[in-house]
């Protein structure tokens, strides 16, 4: 009882404390004096016509550099902690961690398996154009990485007994973050800081080959992002 | 938009609601992630500017004024990631703990207290 | 208008849905409500002007997540819960 | 310089490669993951080293080329090179602790080390709000599964608790931070905090209030504050002790600088908040340790309570109520990520995780020298940084007006000294509560060499820190200097340590005393010539005796610099000095644990009330004390010399704060309890002199505080004659007596007159004789027999003839009685009170020397007299340096009794000449305004008449027939217990009915009172934490709520 009232006075007063804020809320005006900055001089200095890009890998680049390493810490305290040791049968009772599972999971029906076949690789072709076309039009490499990991999962229900080549899976894993670092690094030694993408040409606004690194860069986190996705959803998929 | 304002912060109640009565653990992290949900909506709205579109360049530029504020975006892109990151972390937590005791009860698992 | 209405709209959506969720007996039901709660809002980031927020959270949020938690469903349980 | 973005690129790209190596050589993974954490550290202290001597300016970075606020910056000033290379040290050591424990777990667990680390720096280096919670959050999700490292359910179910709250905390946070993006539209620091202030009063700051409340809320609960901080402990209890040792140093610490650029950016209206949410943590947690009885989770507790304070100073620093905060704050934050890392560490080693058990540690004399460093350093003692830390701490909020804060900050740390002590306590005596008694705790070298290493940097920062801290501090670092020299000769004969002792403080005696005048000259030559003596009594011992000799040498050193100090802080730090030196000497003792806790923790509260009182009086108390009394300069406030005089009672063992005494008197090995009795007894009565120098006469006319004082004395030297008197234990009989003999000091020095202050101080050195005879003797008695108890003894003329002596001896200079050294001190002393009127003192002083009778006589009759027991019929005499010891006291009480004025001479002239001169001596006799004394006539008289009667005694008695012990002669039957029938056995059985009344001991049951009321309330509160997720989500929410109130009214 007491508990109850408890909980009916927090979400009382965080109501309160959120009326407060839209009862004063105005809504933006006009764009503040960074977003001013990045809109009227994101163009000339990075060449990207998508800004969100232009702030995400390159303004904001230790944060996007920062969100990758969470996605990989995410994924290697997963793999950490559902792969370290098997699962073992259960130690104080209950249901082994769906062991059973593995038994009675059905093999995918013949269409799904052969249309997945074709699907597949389109969706990840999809997912790559995503991230290569990032500082030209919406999406980049988190979007292309989701894309291409979906392309994944799809794979997983068509093929339940699918199994993926970790090696692979581990070297672009590891690959694609030591060079998004490396690449941060160039910008460092060439241009004008860490993770400086402008020290490959600027280029011709609206091109694939355009915004200096940006485009390298984003598909660098298009696979990292893709390969620690890919991961989490293996481990969480196989029953060890 | 105020509209969009107030819904993230119901779907942030709603989150906070959840996160204090139940008593499934998964239902927990769901709390967490109807609340990230609220929130980023709030985020989105607050660099929402009326009559902006969104900020993507084109080869002839036009009035600055009418793009929505891109830092926001980038923000929730980030949060949104992370929040994923952490929730499916959550669930592999949930997963090995299962496979100790065979219980999604949260009230299972009071081994350390005082 | 329409576009505030329909916001609206998807608004009351998803709080219900949210409190659904909260509420079903059935985990599964929890997860695709929450599922659907997260597109509803990657459409509302399109309306807001965010179209790379909205990719994210379609792709991420939505989808892989909703993944991610199926997964964790069954290998978790494969029955209902009760809960408070 | 290096680039710190150097720490990023190094740990990521490293961490990222790590999994490419899982399959290469084996060892291969591991050196990489070192090699990238000591280029992360050797980045930080090359800022560090380069800051410090100047050669480089603070460091600004620009990320991707473009300047704040349009891209990220970090920042490398002075602040953050300390944290960062603090931080980066211990997580590197931690790293060395860990590895294998991380190498058993596979690559993973080194990525997740590697980016926990790199979180870490970043939250101390970046500019930007945005990036910050990045970093936090990258801090955050590799200390979730690392807490999980065991896999164990404790482990996941703190990791998914942990994720739980760090996850509602970002949510806050991203919603403070964006709202504040709004209205700055900006996320750069710096920037904000210009910008915030301009939004005080506008229409925006409707909607920011509440913002800004949730950014604040998030950091709390990242500071794990009270009562938001359940899952902490459930961290700091379930995970790898090496695990939680970086997760209570490192993130600590990295998010106590997060708060600090935050808080600004917050607003003024938010300091006081804050400031007083951690001190509520930290007491709360503090007292709430009162009952853990888990090692882990006591540190958790330990550990928050540290962040509470921690909290609090910066808090009040931004605020600027606080000078030189920063020193404070890195001290303690220093002090803190060492000693609890080390303390964790060993947990880590032992494997044992109830406190009851930590005996298996006494068996390794090193770790647990380990650990006693880290327990000295966490509660805050000298030479350890914190100790720096608090002194300045409470100076500066007492000058700032904060007293209430004072009271609330030495409260939580009275609590934490209670817990920590009691531990400690375990560990030196508890033994092992089950289990297998033989098992021998094993630390990898690896593990013991990082422990080892953490002391040591410990005490290097201690040493540079002692060194811009206190004047002189070559002369205050002798007595540390000479235990640590002392310690290179533990695996030498324990006599051959007690030789280089005894050298030691002879020569340092002969180096300072010729120097030396006044009160000075006074206290040093007797706590350096007693300690000397007593040194030599120490000679007997042939047990290994570890640590025993530094610890002796450093409480007589500290004494020693106890009387050199010329500032209150060097008094402190001796203070301190002696008071843990002492401790361990107790603790020593073999059913030592329980008293030894209650003495420590009654001087831990009479050393903060000393503290305090130094504090109330602006910091130079005793500045030109060491001129004596013609320093006296009447310059004191009230609540000053009312603390001081609290705390100085406290050590005295003033009725009512003597609980702590005969336990620790009684039960400290046999000579240590002859030292502690005669000798440290006399560092309270140092105090009252220098207390009462500087305060001059100031209230005699117009308060009664020198009478109250008066009277203290001589109630406590009345109950203190009084309990004597009813003890069975003779090691008990002579605590208590020593408890009521320093009453008549307090009392003769309260009198504020010339022969109060000679009586005082000549009282002091005839007690030190006799009560020191006394002890060795009983030491002797009780090394030979086994046992304290008098009603076993008897008859143990024959056997120890010169022991008998000595008790002899001692106890006709104790009773007072002349011809020996105490009758002089009565007799000053009954002078000194009539001369100031105080007639009723005088008689209850003079009603207690006749009690004292009553235990001299039982001492002498119960183990000398009568028969001697068939089990002692074959003992010998007491070991020779013992008797040695015995008979040098005894020579010097016979040459000041027949030549008082060999001592009472100089006493008078260090006495001075401020009071009004009312003794005079003409040749051998010291005239009194109310009579005269001549210490060589009166003792020839007294053996003349002696020697009379034992002539007319031998003449007219009659033969004297033997009669065996339990020779039952008018009963039928031997009694089933023959102890009981020993005439000694409750001798004073009839006056203690007689008593009963007032022997009732009220103060021990107040003081139990006071220790179950703590308990009960610590036992009652720690149920909140419940262990349950949900309830602490609950928490951390009405924390919120608690939070908005104490802002609000912080605001108004």
């Amino acid at each position: 009882m007491i508990k109850r009232a408890l909980i009916f006075l927090v979400l009382a007063f965080f109501a309160w404390q959120f009326l407060l804020m839209v009862t004063g809320w105005e809504g933006l005006s006009g764009l503040g004096e960074i977003a001013r900055h990045y809109m009227e001089k994101g163009r000339e200095e990075l060449g990207a016509a998508n800004i969100v890009t232009a702030i995400v890998v390159t303004y904001r680049g230790l944060d996007t550099l920062g969100e990758v390493s969470v996605l990989f810490l995410a994924a290697a305290g997963i793999g950490f902690l559902l792969g370290a040791g098997r699962l073992s049968r259960k130690q104080d009772g209950g249901n082994a961690g769906g062991l059973e599972n593995e038994k009675t999971r059905r093999k995918a029906s013949e269409i799904l398996e052969t249309g997945s076949d074709i699907v597949v690789p389109a969706i990840a072709v999809f997912g790559v154009y995503i991230f290569v076309n990032g500082h030209l039009s919406p999406g980049g490499g988190f979007q292309g990485g989701a894309v291409i990991a979906s392309a994944i999962v799809l794979l997983f229900l068509s093929h339940p007994f699918y199994s993926l080549n970790h090696g692979v899976l581990k070297v672009t894993e590891s690959l694609s973050g030591t060079v998004y670092v490396g690449l941060g690094l160039l910008g460092l030694i060439l241009a004008g800081g860490f993770l400086d993408a402008r020290f490959l040409p600027v280029g011709e606004f609206g091109r694939i080959l355009s915004a200096g690194a940006i485009p390298v860069i984003y598909s660098l986190i298009g696979l990292k992002v893709g390969a620690e996705l890919v991961g989490i959803l293996e481990q969480m998929r196989r029953p060890s | 938009m105020k509209a969009v304002l107030v819904i993230g912060l119901l779907l942030m109640l709603t989150g906070f609601y959840g996160l204090m009565t139940r008593r499934n653990m998964i239902k927990m992290v769901l709390s967490v992630a109807i609340t990230e949900v609220g929130l980023q909506m709030v985020m989105i709205t607050a660099g929402f500017i009326r009559g902006g579109t969104a900020p993507i360049l084109t080869e002839d530029i036009t009035e600055l004024a009418s793009f929505v504020d891109p830092v926001p975006q980038a923000l929730v892109l980030t949060a949104i990631v992370i929040g994923v990151a952490v929730n499916a972390l959550m669930l592999a937590f949930i997963i090995r703990m299962y496979g100790k005791r065979g219980s999604l009860d949260v009230r299972d698992y009071t081994d350390s207290k005082w | 208008m329409i576009i505030t209405a329909l916001i609206i709209l998807m608004g009351v959506t998803m709080v219900v849905s949210a409190v659904f969720a909260l509420h079903t007996k059935n985990l599964l039901m929890a997860v695709i409500a929450v599922g659907i709660l997260s597109l509803f809002s990657s459409i509302i980031y399109l309306i807001m002007q965010a179209p790379d927020v909205a990719m994210t959270e379609a792709a991420i949020g939505a989808g892989l997540s909703t993944v991610i938690f199926l997964y964790a469903l069954r290998r978790t349980t494969d029955r209902d819960v009760d809960d408070d | 310089m290096v680039t710190p973005i150097y720490i990023f690129i190094i740990a990521l790209g490293i961490a990222f490669l790590l999994p490419l190596l899982e399959r290469a050589k084996k060892g291969a993974a591991e050196t990489v993951f070192l090699a990238a954490l000591s280029g992360i550290a050797l980045i930080s202290w090359h800022w560090l080293f380069s800051l410090l001597t100047g050669r480089c300016e603070i460091g600004e970075i620009f990320t991707a080329g473009f300047r704040p606020p349009f891209s990220i910056n970090l920042r490398v000033g002075m602040e953050e090179a300390v944290f960062t290379s603090a931080i980066n040290l211990a997580t590197l050591a931690g790293a060395v602790y860990l590895i294998r424990e991380l190498s058993g777990r596979g690559t993973k667990s080194m990525m997740l080390y590697l980016l926990f680390v790199m979180g870490m720096n970043g939250m101390v280096l970046t500019r930007d709000i945005f990036n910050l919670f990045v970093f936090m959050e990258i801090t955050g999700i590799a200390s979730y599964a690392l807490v999980a490292l065991r896999l164990d359910t404790k482990g996941l179910t703190a990791g998914f608790k942990y994720a739980i709250a760090g996850s509602l905390a970002s949510i806050f946070m991203l919603l403070g931070i964006i709202v504040i993006y709004m209205i700055t539209g900006t996320l750069n620091i710096d920037s904000i905090a210009s910008r915030m202030v301009s939004f005080s009063g506008t229409a925006a700051a409707g909607f920011v209030a509440p913002a800004v409340f949730m950014l604040v809320f998030a950091f709390m609960i990242e500071m794990k504050q009270f009562p938001a901080n359940g899952w902490a402990l459930d961290v700091y209890d379930s995970a790898a002790p090496g695990i939680s040792a970086m997760i209570s140093a490192g993130s600590a610490g990295a998010a106590l600088f997060a708060i600090y650029k935050i808080l600004p950016i917050a607003g003024e209206g938010w300091y006081m908040a804050a400031a007083i949410t951690g001190s509520v943590t930290f007491v709360a947690a503090n007292l709430i340790g009162l009952k853990q009885e888990r090692a882990g989770r006591l540190l958790g507790y330990s550990s928050i309570g540290q962040m509470g304070l921690l909290l609090t100073v910066v808090s009040l620093g931004l605020k600027g109520s606080l000078p030189s905060w920063q020193l404070i704050a890195v001290g303690l934050f220093i002090n803190h990520l060492l000693a609890k890392a080390g303390l964790f560490w060993l947990t880590g080693i032992t494997g044992e995780d109830r406190i009851r058990n930590w005996g298996v540690i006494a068996r390794r004399p090193f770790l647990l020298m380990m650990m006693g460093l880290f327990m000295a350093a966490l509660s805050g003692f000298p030479p350890f940084p914190a100790f720096w830390s608090k002194w300045t701490l409470v100076m500066s909020m007492f000058s700032g007006g904060m007293k209430v804060w004072v009271v609330f900050i030495l409260l939580g740390s009275l609590f934490e000294v209670a817990y920590l002590f009691r531990w400690f306590g375990y560990a030196v005596r508890g033994g092992v509560e089950d289990g297998e008694s033989g098992d021998i705790v094993k630390g990898t070298p690896e593990k013991t060499a990082v422990i080892f290493f953490g002391a040591a940097l410990l005490t290097a920062v201690a040493y540079y820190m002692m060194g811009k801290m206190i004047d002189n501090s070559t002369l205050m670092l002798m007595p540390l200097v000479g235990a640590a020299g002392l310690l290179l000769f533990e695996r030498f004969d324990p006599r051959v340590r007690g030789i280089v002792s005894l050298a030691a403080v002879l020569y340092y005696g002969y180096m300072i005393i010729p120097g030396l005048s006044g009160m000075p000259l006074f206290f040093n030559s007797f706590f350096l010539g007693g300690g000397a003596i007593m040194l030599l009594a120490t000679l007997h011992r042939r047990t290994a005796s570890r640590g025993f000799y530094p610890m002796l040498l450093l409480m007589i050193g500290s004494l020693s610099a106890l009387a050199l100090s010329s500032t209150s802080l060097q008094f402190f730090y001796a203070w301190e000095l002696m008071t843990f030196s002492s401790y361990i000497l107790v603790l020593r003792g073999k059913k030592a644990m329980k008293p030894a806790l209650l003495y420590m923790v009654f001087s831990a509260a009479g050393a903060y009330l000393v503290m305090a009182g130094f504090a109330s009086a602006g910091g130079t108390v005793f500045g030109g004390a060491g001129d004596g009394i013609a320093g006296m300069s009447g310059s004191l406030q009230m609540l000053p010399f009312i603390l001081l005089a609290a705390g100085f009672l406290v050590k005295v063992a003033g009725m009512g704060l003597h609980v702590w005494a005969p336990g620790a008197y009684a039960e400290a090995e046999d000579d240590s309890s002859a030292i502690i009795s005669s000798i440290l007894s006399k560092a309270g009565v140092l105090g009252f002199v220098f207390l009462f120098i500087k305060a001059g006469t100031a209230f005699t006319g117009s308060t009664y505080l020198y009478s109250t004082i008066g009277w203290i004395g001589a109630i406590t030297a009345f109950f203190g004659a009084l309990y004597a008197a009813m003890q069975e234990d003779a090691k008990k009989l002579l605590a208590w007596s020593s408890i009521g003999q320093v009453g008549y000091m307090i009392l003769g020095l309260a009198a504020m007159n010339q022969i109060g202050w000679v009586a005082a101080l000549y009282h002091s050195v005839s007690h030190f004789m006799f009560k020191g005879l006394l002890f060795l003797a009983v030491a002797g008695v009780v090394y030979r027999t086994g046992t304290r108890n008098m009603y076993e003894m008897g008859g143990l003329i024959k056997r120890m003839p010169m022991s008998f002596i000595s008790v002899m001896i001692g106890i006709i200079a104790l009773s007072g009685v002349p011809p020996l050294t105490g009758f002089g001190g009565k007799w000053l002393l009954y002078n000194a009170l009539i001369e100031r009127g105080w007639y009723l003192q005088a008689a209850l002083a003079f009603f207690s020397s006749t009690v004292a009778f009553l235990y001299c006589f039982r001492l002498v009759h119960a183990i000398f007299l009568g028969q001697a027991k068939p089990a002692f019929r074959k003992i010998k005499e007491a070991p020779r340096s013992l008797i040695a010891a015995q008979y040098i006291l005894i020579m010097a009480i016979m040459m000041f009794s027949m030549k008082p004025s060999i001592l009472i001479k100089p006493i008078m002239g260090i006495v001075g000449e401020r009071f009004d001169t009312l003794l005079t001596w003409q040749a051998n006799t010291l005239y009194s305004p109310f009579g005269y004394w001549n210490g060589f006539a009166v003792m020839m008289v007294v053996c003349a008449l002696f020697a009379i009667l034992l002539v007319i005694l031998l003449l007219i008695s009659p033969k004297p027939q033997k009669v065996k012990q339990f020779n039952i002669v008018f009963a039928a039957e031997r009694p089933e217990t023959p102890e009981t029938t020993h005439y000694a056995w409750k001798f004073f059985t009839p006056y203690e009915r007689a008593f009963s009344g007032i022997l009732k001991p009220a103060a021990t049951r107040f003081w139990n009172a006071v220790g179950e009321w703590a308990e009960a309330v610590a036992a009652m509160s720690r149920h909140i934490y419940s262990g349950n997720t949900g309830a602490y989500v609950v928490q951390i929410f009405i924390f919120g709520i608690l939070l908005f109130i104490l802002s609000r009214g912080g605001l108004s």
